[in-house]
């Protein structure tokens, strides 16, 4: 997902934050370890979150954040689940195993038996099938099901399915056609509840079909009938467009939940917390782990509450207090909780004792997200644009096209100091980025240092290479920032000292501004330069290229990249995502790795590196990055104690 | 001769502001007998009210400070006196009525709740009585359907109601002194006279001596036997109330009564005035306060502040000179 | 004078006249005492050293210690006064100006006028004013984000021209727009009080007898408007003006800690102390990010405040003659 | 000599407002019927008790207030009909002195401003022929011409009530009408301006209505005198006719009422006190105002209200109850 | 005063409705591709997603019928429902508060009005009592004091008081928590066998007889409290103040002393009753006034009350939460001033008895 929310105060959200884990052996228990901290266990019962932002739903299929995810992890279940903390492999859940057949295209699954609700209905097959049909007809504007709908029928929403061919708009549409679109999604999703299996038909090979199936928009599963009860769609597909494209309010899931997890929902009260208790009736009967000396039985913890915080001081002091267990720290806070961490974890668990203080601090983490700057190619300066000056090369402005020249793009890339942003801005705690394509992930050019570092000598020197003669006349742009969002910001702030300090004609001019104004001027295409991450959204390489350089991608599409680079990078995409061949997508994903380098359509900038900030009697943590919620955890796997 | 009551020597009273010193009074002695009216006329500003607040330890400290002199009353000095004793001397010994009837009341207390405060305060008596009281007291300054009238508030009542309410007040406990202090001047002429008439008829039936502060020379006239005249902080002539407007003996007397027309008609075509302006009391005085305005002034009169004396029986003046000769006595 | 002379004589207000004396030589010696920066494009950006989001403590090169994002607090302290006297005189200037028009005529003219501009002022009044002041801002800042003329953008640039002296001809500056806009908003919702309390004052002296003097020998109404109401009216408002020129920084400052206030490093002490509103659980290490702006601010306003209650001693007639001041 | 001002049945009630459309629910009838007339170079004083509608009087003929009713005649126009242009115009003849000499100077504005204001306003002078004239009219009304440059509160009362007429001299009127020129000034300094008044009034001929509270002054420095009574006049005539032979009850009750500053003509004096206080102007007592406290109210003084009538020449009085026969006789 | 009152009750639909004009007048300020980026997180994938926004909620309708379908509401072609309307009670949903706007603030209002509550009994009293001995002591040490603590409390922003709050007496100390209640105290209430009567937990504990939590809660309450009330506190001082030295001037108090009364009765007796009036008339206004405190106040003390909400939808710029919001606390601000002018005029004979 495009990262940055604008409830969070800090950009990227989830990201930036705090990310991901690994390993810690049972033996290495952190707590154990810590030397005695101040305070004794406050609420042993009870594991309190605190943190900023609160899911906008609690339907699994209308959600498209993460801060929803993490709640609806622990309520709802799907056919598997990462193994622990790797995110290449996966243990059934609600399935006892699965099958694909040899086009790599038809999915199916075994539904476990003995699985209830937590309002007392069974799980059988229909159930799952009912769960996904729904998720895909109730799709949004603007919702996750682009790419679900795009596994299932290579196209990105059930109203461009439903449309089909016809010329029509979708309000025209006969019922026939409704219903035939409906009769689509149905043949999508098969349950035989007297085989016991649910059939996923996808549209080609999807190698990333099962990291998919570990979001909840896709993978929640419901109880059809008590949603029928409810008065949620009832699975007949004369009437589904009642239910297509609610408000996030307006279905029946919005405040209730009823899943088969470890935990369910007691009670949301909004801008104050969400609470969870544990499901005493949960069918994982005890000795029978979720993965290899993973949970099993009733969960550790007893209830769960999410606390929403906005004010950082106030999460702080409430943490220093020892009332929260888990509190969320905007990486520039950092620093004021490093005097007290008593124990400092890695990524893959290994732990030492640093002091008496009452953190355990999980340091190091990568996140599963990259922030470019995107250069616009071809701006809108038509009737006035402040974001390009004067709109010419005088001095006073920029031309619309200025970023068609590569080699002022790879001026640009010169000029950025990554450095201070990755060691000011980020505490040190970043990577900087050689593309697309994140570090440890299938196409990142390991071992490779990116192409570009702060060098003001290269950077002078393209812009001479230019084709025109901005060295002498110099530019003005304006970047803009959403106000709050302060990895935009400082990119910014950093990319401006850079290029004015190379030569004093150029000017840059860095203003905040309200979100609503932002997004504005970027439908316009008038902005020349956007800071804009990605979060992603299951883990696969395509995940990363498709977004930044496909020329439908979410990104990708806005910078109106030149013709004949953008055919070639389209071309590159798909060929990536077409193969099924690890080493021949590989191939390609290096490819696209190193010339999305070359031709520098984006300032590939960094990929943070995050941290987790616990009580030092919180145990069993693990550092899963590819949870959908990396900022949070699986909770059933966690304990207390001192 | 009657018993004497109230006797003040020597008093001086200061206030301490931003722009100075203010001398209010300077000195003044003067004596009130048993039941006898005495009037005290002055020009705005010139220390009446000072007077008497300090006598009764009114005046606001700070910024005001009585710096000199006794105040005896039944020979003993109220200058003395503990506040606690001085309490129980206001209200029951010696009561005050003020010149603004429309402000001397608290606007948010019933009538009945102000004019039975102080009997139960100086009288222990109950409440029933004291109400019981309140209503005879009312009725008899002439107030009609007094028992009604107990749970009303000031500004039910008209200007010359407020201010019976007012002389009730101070007589509700059978005060052996009344200070009016203007109390009629912002009463208009009819209604002054029934109150003057009241406050005569009052004085008959109980005895009570009076001090009746005013700057109307008319009031006085009729209703005053002994008055003094005061000027810049200091009392300036002392007499008889026929005597001095008979004869008067100092340039002040004489300029302000001569300022006066009369209803009668017995008027001169021209008014005399007296020019220039009353004294500012920022400094203390060193010569004779009128001295500025004064017509017959000589060299002494700069010099030197003349005292109060006596120049004809039960007649004092302070003045250098005698103005029928205008020479120095 | 005499009230000058009044103030000067006063300890507390002599104190508040000092600082804000001291303030003024601050704000007025600004280049002086915080020279700008070589480079720098805009004096009242703060210039910063480094990105580095942990504050660094006072030292040699950062008298007072630097904010997260490393701005020299010593030089937004010093630049700051500037735009806190701004903010505070300009907002009051046009508020008073407002409410004293808008409550002169109320009081003058009676009858519907009054009516209707009293209801108008009531509409106003109806809003809590942060509240309003916070919604206010936003919006402003979307519609002048837009950068296209209209008439809200005729006021921004009075108000530009008041605070920055900028030529009206001119475009906005982007550095000073959000300036603008806060100040915007709470103008809008900052006039009523004194309105109200203008409109009450006109009244008593309209019945005064120097106004029918006036009208005897012959004024017209704007002449006993002008010549004669106004400038008896308007004196209490001075009270009520040097008072609010503190609490509109103040809420300035709210506004920034909101996120509303001034551009990002603009020399601006509430935009600083928001800086420090996250560092507060540890400010014992901290400690310098909210004490030296902190201690600007609530000076400022403490000063204006002394000086506003001597001045309503002062000026307050029911005190007059007490002798004490 | 023919009349100057005429005036006819004048009304002026002011609307009291109440309610949710602020509708008008009655009135306070402040002038109610009032007639007179003065002669050029004539002094008319009018008198009467606190609310009784002289200022209102006084007022309503310099268009301060919009009459309600009847005609006010100056030298032949009516000034009722005048336009607002028209009526700038003849103020230049028409002028005011006011009570309160503290507030009816602005306090802001200075000496030369006040009082050359109005030669500003009727372009009768500009500059430096301001200051000249205003230093003129300075020195006439007593006052150095240096002050010009002063502010009224550096001045005393009796100064500023100088500023005062200075101000209604400015424009050479005719008329002037002095609302209680003296009543809030002390005693010795209210010589000084009365003497001033008519100084001037010898000096330019001017005509004067006399409002005041006080019917010795009134007697003092008019030639005829109008009493009021709750917005009418109940008698007028001549003052030593007047004075010496009040033929209204009322006028009877007002003149004994005030006290001479004489003890000895004191001392014999009738009063003839009269019950309760003023009714309220806004909802005046039927037939004549004054039955409720007349002391020889008949039923027709409750039914009828009378009319003014010429019991002698020159006396007018408004009583059902004095018989013109017998007057004479 | 009745005619008053009814003049005023008449006067009142006028001003609600010219403050909903004029927050529809802000609001229209905003284009429509504005407004409907506000239903949006981020830059949409779709590209005319928020053209369809603009449709679906009729955004680029003319200014004047937005602002009559805000107020009637609209009526849905299908099923003929009417949806919305503030007239009929509907504020519509709330997208930050996730629920209707009525809901949210019948959910919230328990909460701050429990502080505004306990802010203003002590604020009241102790400023009122403060004042008063200021006044008494006028120009003396006390009061010297006493008028810079006023001043002073008058200048510090709350936001930095209330951090520093927070930090020393909860993060140090422990003492006095942000929030409503401590956990255990919160399971209880929300537990069935705990009857919310008021939403407001100081009351509903004690109606419960759980003292304990009772005292958790004021402990909760302490700092918003302090935070929340020192700039009223010091305002409300020195209107006290100011009052009563009035009131002290006044020849009535002469009067009282003349009467022989002690120094402590014509105080208590005559002058603080009289002091007092204008004191109701500020004292209600800094209460409504409490409600600008609030908004910063409950943010940095993380309390749920409606203070936070309106931060929160204000920098949301959540329309729909704003307008309903100010919609409503114009309603309290109005209300709560007609309701202290009838306190006003009840306590003044003067005005009462007219
Ligand atoms: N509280 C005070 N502070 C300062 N000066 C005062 C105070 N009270 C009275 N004075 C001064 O003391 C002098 C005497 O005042 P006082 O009230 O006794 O005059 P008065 O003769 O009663 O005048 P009036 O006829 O106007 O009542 C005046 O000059 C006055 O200014
Ligand atoms: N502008 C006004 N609006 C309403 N009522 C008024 C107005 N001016 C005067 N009145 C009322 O008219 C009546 C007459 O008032 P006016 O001032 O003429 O009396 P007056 O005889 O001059 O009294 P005083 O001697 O006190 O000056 C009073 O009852 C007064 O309250
Ligand atoms: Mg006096
Ligand atoms: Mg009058």
């Amino acid at each position: 997902a495009p990262a940055s929310t604008p409830v969070a105060d800090d950009a990227e959200a989830p990201a930036a934050e705090e990310t991901v884990a690994e390993e810690a052996p049972a033996a290495e228990e952190p707590a154990e370890e810590a030397s005695a901290p101040a305070l004794d266990m406050k609420n042993p019962d009870t594991y309190v979150f605190v943190t900023f932002g609160e899911p906008q739903t609690l339907d699994p299929a209308w959600t498209y954040e993460t801060t929803g995810a993490a709640q609806q992890n622990n309520i709802y279940e799907g056919m598997v689940w990462f193994n622990r903390e790797d995110t290449g492999s996966f243990v059934p859940v609600l399935s006892t195993g699965w099958e694909i057949n040899e086009t790599g295209d038809i999915w199916t699954f075994d539904i476990r038996e003995g699985v209830t609700f937590h309002e007392g209905g069974t799980l059988e097959p229909h159930d799952v099938a009912y769960s996904v049909q729904r998720a895909l007809l109730q799709d949004r504007l603007d919702g996750p099901h682009w790419m679900t709908l795009e596994a299932f029928f290579g196209l990105y929403s059930v109203e461009d399915l439903a449309i089909g061919d016809s010329e029509k708009e979708f309000s025209d549409l006969s019922d026939a056609e409704l219903v035939a679109a409906c009769e689509k999604v149905k043949s999508a999703v098969v349950a035989d509840d007297e085989a016991g299996t649910v059939t996923y038909n996808l549209a080609t090979a999807t190698p990333w079909f099962l990291a998919m199936l570990t979001n909840n928009f896709l993978a929640a599963t419901y109880d059809m009938e008590w949603m029928v009860e409810q008065g949620a769609w009832d699975g007949s597909c004369d009437n589904w467009v009642q239910w297509h494209d609610p408000e996030q309010e307006n279905t029946v899931l919005f405040n209730v939940a009823n899943g088969t997890g470890p935990y369910i929902l007691d009670h949301w009260t909004p801008g104050e917390e969400i609470a969870l208790v544990a499901n005493e009736n949960y069918w994982r009967a005890e000795g029978d782990p979720i993965w290899e000396g993973g949970p099993s039985g009733i969960a550790s913890i007893k209830n769960v509450v999410w606390k929403i915080v906005d004010e950082w001081g106030t999460r702080q002091a409430m943490f220093e207090a020892g009332d929260a267990d888990f509190i969320a720290v905007p990486s520039q806070y950092r620093p004021q909780l490093e005097p007290d961490y008593g124990v400092i974890c890695d990524e893959a668990g290994n732990c030492e004792d640093a002091s008496d203080g009452y953190i355990q601090a999980w340091t190091d983490l990568p996140s599963l997200a990259m922030t470019p700057a995107q250069f616009n190619q071809s701006i809108n300066v038509e009737g006035g644009n402040p974001f390009a000056g004067s709109g010419e090369l005088d001095g006073n402005g920029i031309p619309a096209e200025f970023f068609r020249d590569v080699h002022i793009r790879r001026a640009f890339s010169y000029c950025f100091d990554y450095e201070a942003m990755i060691s000011d801005a980020l505490n040190g705690e970043g990577i900087q980025s050689q593309g697309p394509i994140i570090a440890g992930m299938l196409g990142y050019r390991e071992g490779e240092d990116p192409i570009y570092s702060y060098d003001p000598a290269k950077c002078e020197e393209e812009f001479k290479l230019a084709d025109s003669d901005v060295w002498e006349t110099g530019f003005y742009l304006q970047i803009a920032y959403n106000t709050g969002n302060d990895t935009r910001r400082l990119s910014s702030e950093i990319l401006k000292a850079g290029l004015e300090a190379v030569n004093p004609n150029f000017s840059v001019q860095v203003v905040g501004m309200p979100f609503a104004v932002l997004l504005n001027a970027r439908r316009a295409g008038k902005l020349p330069i956007y800071v804009g991450g990605w979060l992603e959204d299951f883990h696969d390489p395509h995940n990363w290229a498709h977004p930044f350089l496909h020329s439908q991608g979410a990104y990708g599409r806005v910078v109106n990249m030149e013709e004949g680079l953008a055919a070639e990078f389209d071309a590159l995409v798909e060929e990536g995502a077409a193969l099924t061949d690890t080493e021949e997508r590989r191939a390609v994903y290096e490819e696209i790795q190193l010339k999305a380098q070359e031709d520098a359509p984006m300032i590939w900038l960094y990929q943070p590196v995050g941290r987790r900030h616990f009580q030092h009697w919180i145990k069993d943590y693990y550092y899963n990055p590819a949870y959908p919620n990396a900022a949070y955890s699986y909770i059933y796997a966690l304990s207390k104690g001192e | 001769m009657q018993k004497k009551i109230l006797d003040v020597k020597g008093l001086e009273t200061r206030f301490r502001t931003d722009e100075g010193v203010v001398h209010a009074i300077n000195g003044v002695s003067f004596e009130v007998n048993e039941g006898e009216t005495v009037g005290i006329v002055g020009e705005s500003g010139c220390g009446k009210s000072v007077t008497m607040l300090s006598v009764l330890r009114l005046i606001p400290m700070p910024p005001g400070v009585i710096s000199a002199g006794s105040a005896e009353f039944y020979e003993q000095d109220l200058l003395k006196l503990s506040e606690k004793e001085m309490q129980s001397v206001r209200g029951a010994q010696i009561a005050m009525i003020f010149q603004d009837p429309m402000t001397s009341l608290n606007p948010v207390l019933t009538i009945g709740k102000q004019l039975t405060e102080p009997m139960l305060l100086h009288l222990s008596i109950s409440e029933e009585e004291a109400d019981r009281r309140a209503v005879e007291l009312l009725e008899m300054v002439g107030i009609s359907e007094a028992e009604g009238r107990l749970k009303d508030y000031p500004h039910q009542f008209s200007g010359g109601m407020r201010q019976r309410v007012m002389i009730a007040m101070a007589l509700s406990c059978n005060p052996k002194v009344l200070i009016a202090d203007e109390p009629t001047t912002a009463l208009d002429v009819t209604i002054q006279a029934q109150f003057v008439d009241l406050v005569k008829r009052l004085q008959a039936d109980l005895g009570m001596a009076i001090i009746w502060i005013t700057h109307d020379l008319g009031v006085i006239a009729g209703l005053a036997q002994r008055m003094m005249v005061m000027y810049g902080g200091l009392f300036i002539e002392e007499a008889d109330v026929k005597e001095l407007y008979a004869n008067p003996q100092h340039p002040y007397t004489v300029g302000l009564l001569g300022s006066l027309p009369r209803l009668d008609g017995k008027h001169a075509e021209r008014l005399v005035s007296i020019d220039g302006l009353p004294p500012v009391l920022y400094a203390p005085p060193t010569s004779c306060p009128f001295a500025p305005r004064c017509e017959f002034v000589v060299e002494k009169c700069l010099e030197e502040n003349p005292a109060l004396e006596e120049v004809a029986p039960n007649h004092k003046v302070a003045c250098w000179v005698d103005i029928a000769t205008g020479r120095m006595k | 004078m005499t009230i000058l002379k009044k103030l000067l004589k006063n300890p507390t207000s002599l104190i508040g006249i000092v600082i804000l004396t001291l303030y003024a030589i601050m704000a007025i010696g600004a280049p002086y005492f915080a020279p700008i920066p070589e480079n720098a494009r805009d004096p009242y950006m703060i210039p910063r050293d480094g990105f580095s989001t942990t504050p660094n403590p006072p030292s040699e090169e950062h008298r007072f210690g630097t904010t997260e994002g490393q701005y020299d607090i010593y030089y937004g302290v010093v630049w700051g006064a500037r735009t806190a006297f701004r903010i505070g005189v300009v907002i009051t200037l046009i508020t008073t100006i407002v409410g004293v028009l808008i409550g002169s005529l109320s009081g003058f003219y009676g009858g519907w006028v009054d009516e209707l501009l009293m209801r108008f002022t009531e509409i106003f009044q109806a809003f809590p004013f942060l509240l309003a002041a916070i919604t206010l801002t936003s919006v402003l800042q979307t519609v002048y984000g837009r950068g296209e003329a209209n008439g809200l953008v005729f006021m921004a640039k009075i108000v530009a021209f008041l605070t920055f002296g900028q030529n009206p001809a001119e475009k906005i500056d982007p550095v000073q727009l959000q300036v603008l806009t806060g100040m915007l908003a709470i103008i809008f919702f900052g006039w009523m009080g004194i309105a109200r309390v203008m409109r009450g004052n006109i009244l008593a002296v309209k019945e005064s007898e120097y106004a029918t003097a006036a009208q005897i020998i012959g004024a017209g109404n704007m002449r006993i408007l002008f010549r004669h109401l106004l400038p008896n009216a308007v004196f209490p408002i001075l009270v009520i003006a040097s008072m609010n020129i503190g609490s509109y920084v103040l809420t300035f400052a709210a506004l920034s800690f909101l996120g509303l206030g001034a551009q990002r490093g603009y020399a601006d002490w509430g935009q600083m102390i928001s800086f420090a509103r996250n560092w507060v659980p540890s400010l014992g290490e901290y400690w310098y990010i909210v004490v030296f702006p902190g201690v600007a601010i609530v000076l400022f306003v403490l000063a204006w405040n002394l000086v506003g209650d001597a001045l309503r001693d002062i000026l307050d007639p029911r005190l007059r003659g007490s002798g004490s001041v | 000599m023919s009349a100057l001002v005429r005036v006819e049945n004048l009304k002026k009630y002011f609307p009291i407002r109440k309610g949710l459309l602020r509708r008008e629910v009655g009135s306070v009838h402040a002038v109610d019927g009032v007639s007179f007339e003065i002669k050029k170079g004539e002094t008319l004083g009018l008198v009467g008790e606190s609310g009784c509608g002289k200022s209102t009087t006084g007022r309503t003929f310099l268009r301060v207030y919009e009459p309600t009713d009847g005609k006010m005649m100056y030298d032949g126009v009516d000034l009722a009909s005048l336009n607002a242009v028209e009526m700038r115009k003849m103020r230049r003849k028409l002028q005011m002195i006011f009570q309160d000499p503290y507030a009816s100077l602005n306090p802001r504005m200075k000496v030369l401003d006040i009082v050359g204001e109005s030669l500003i306003v009727h372009k009768l002078a500009t500059g430096k022929e301001v200051q000249a004239r205003v230093e003129e009219l300075l020195t006439l009304v007593g006052l150095n011409p240096a002050f010009a440059n002063r502010y009224p509160h550096e001045f005393s009362g009796g100064q500023r009530q100088r500023i005062g007429i200075a101000r209604a001299l400015s424009l050479q009127p005719e008329f002037i009408i002095c609302d209680e020129p003296i009543s809030a000034l002390d005693v010795s300094v209210q010589a000084q301006v009365i003497n001033l008044l008519e100084d001037l009034q010898e000096e330019f001929g001017l005509t004067y209505l006399f409002i005041a509270h006080d019917l010795s002054m009134v007697r003092h420095i008019s030639d005829r005198v109008a009493v009021m009574y709750l917005g009418g006049i109940v008698e007028l005539a001549d003052k030593d006719d007047l004075y010496e032979e009040p033929l209204h009850p009322y006028s009877q009750a007002l003149l004994s009422a005030v006290p001479i500053p004489d003890p000895v003509a004191e001392e014999g004096r009738r009063r003839v006190l009269l019950k309760g206080d003023v009714p309220s102007p806004i909802n005046p007592p039927s037939g004549c105002r004054f039955h409720t406290r007349c002391p020889i109210a008949e039923t027709i003084c409750v039914e009828k209200r009378p009319e003014q009538r010429e019991v002698k020449a020159n006396h007018f009085v408004s009583c059902h109850l004095v018989d013109a026969e017998e007057v004479v006789a | 005063m009745l005619t008053y009152i009814i003049r005023r009750l008449f006067i009142l639909p006028l001003i609600l409705i010219g403050v909903t004009m004029l927050v529809f007048a802000m609001l229209s300020m905003l284009t429509p591709y504005e407004r409907a980026s506000l239903y949006v997180s981020d830059i949409p994938k779709r590209q005319g997603a928020i053209e369809d926004i603009v449709k679906k909620y009729g955004l680029d309708d003319p200014i004047h019928i937005q602002y009559w379908r805000w107020m009637v509401g609209q009526k849905d072609e299908v099923t003929g429902e009417i949806d919305g309307g503030i007239l009929r009670g509907d504020m519509g949903f709330s997208t930050v508060g996730h629920m209707p706007v009525a809901e949210v603030i019948k959910h919230r209002l328990p909460a701050t009005a429990e502080l505004a509550l306990l802010s203003a009994i002590p604020l009241i009293g102790l400023s009122v009592w403060m004042g008063i001995k200021s006044a008494v002591h006028h120009n003396k040490l006390p009061d010297q004091i006493l008028r810079v603590l006023a001043i002073i409390g008058w200048s510090v922003p709350t936001f930095v008081l209330g951090l520093l709050l927070l930090m020393f007496f909860y993060a140090k100390l422990d003492w006095f928590p942000p929030e409503r209640l401590s956990l255990w105290a919160s399971q209880i209430v929300q537990s069935g066998e705990f009857t919310r009567y008021t939403q407001m937990n100081t009351i509903d504990s004690l109606l419960n007889l759980r003292f304990d939590i009772f005292l958790d809660a004021l402990r909760h309450l302490v700092l918003p409290v302090i935070t929340l009330s020192i700039i009223s506190w010091a305002f409300l001082l020195r209107v006290t103040r100011s009052s009563m030295l009035d009131t002290l001037r006044q020849d009535y108090m002469t009067t009282a002393r003349a009467k022989g009364l002690n120094e402590r009765r014509v105080i208590k007796g005559h002058a603080v009753p009289n002091a007092l009036i204008p004191v109701i008339t500020v004292g209600g206004m800094t209460l409504i006034g409490l409600f600008n405190g609030v908004v910063i106040t409950e943010t940095i003390f993380n309390y749920p009350g409606l203070g936070k909400f309106m931060a929160a939808s204000a920098a949301m710029l959540d329309v729909v939460s704003v307008l309903g919001m100010t919609l409503f606390s114009s309603f309290v601000l109005v209300f709560g001033n007609l309701i202290v002018d009838v306190l006003y005029g009840i306590v003044d004979p003067r005005i009462r008895l007219d």
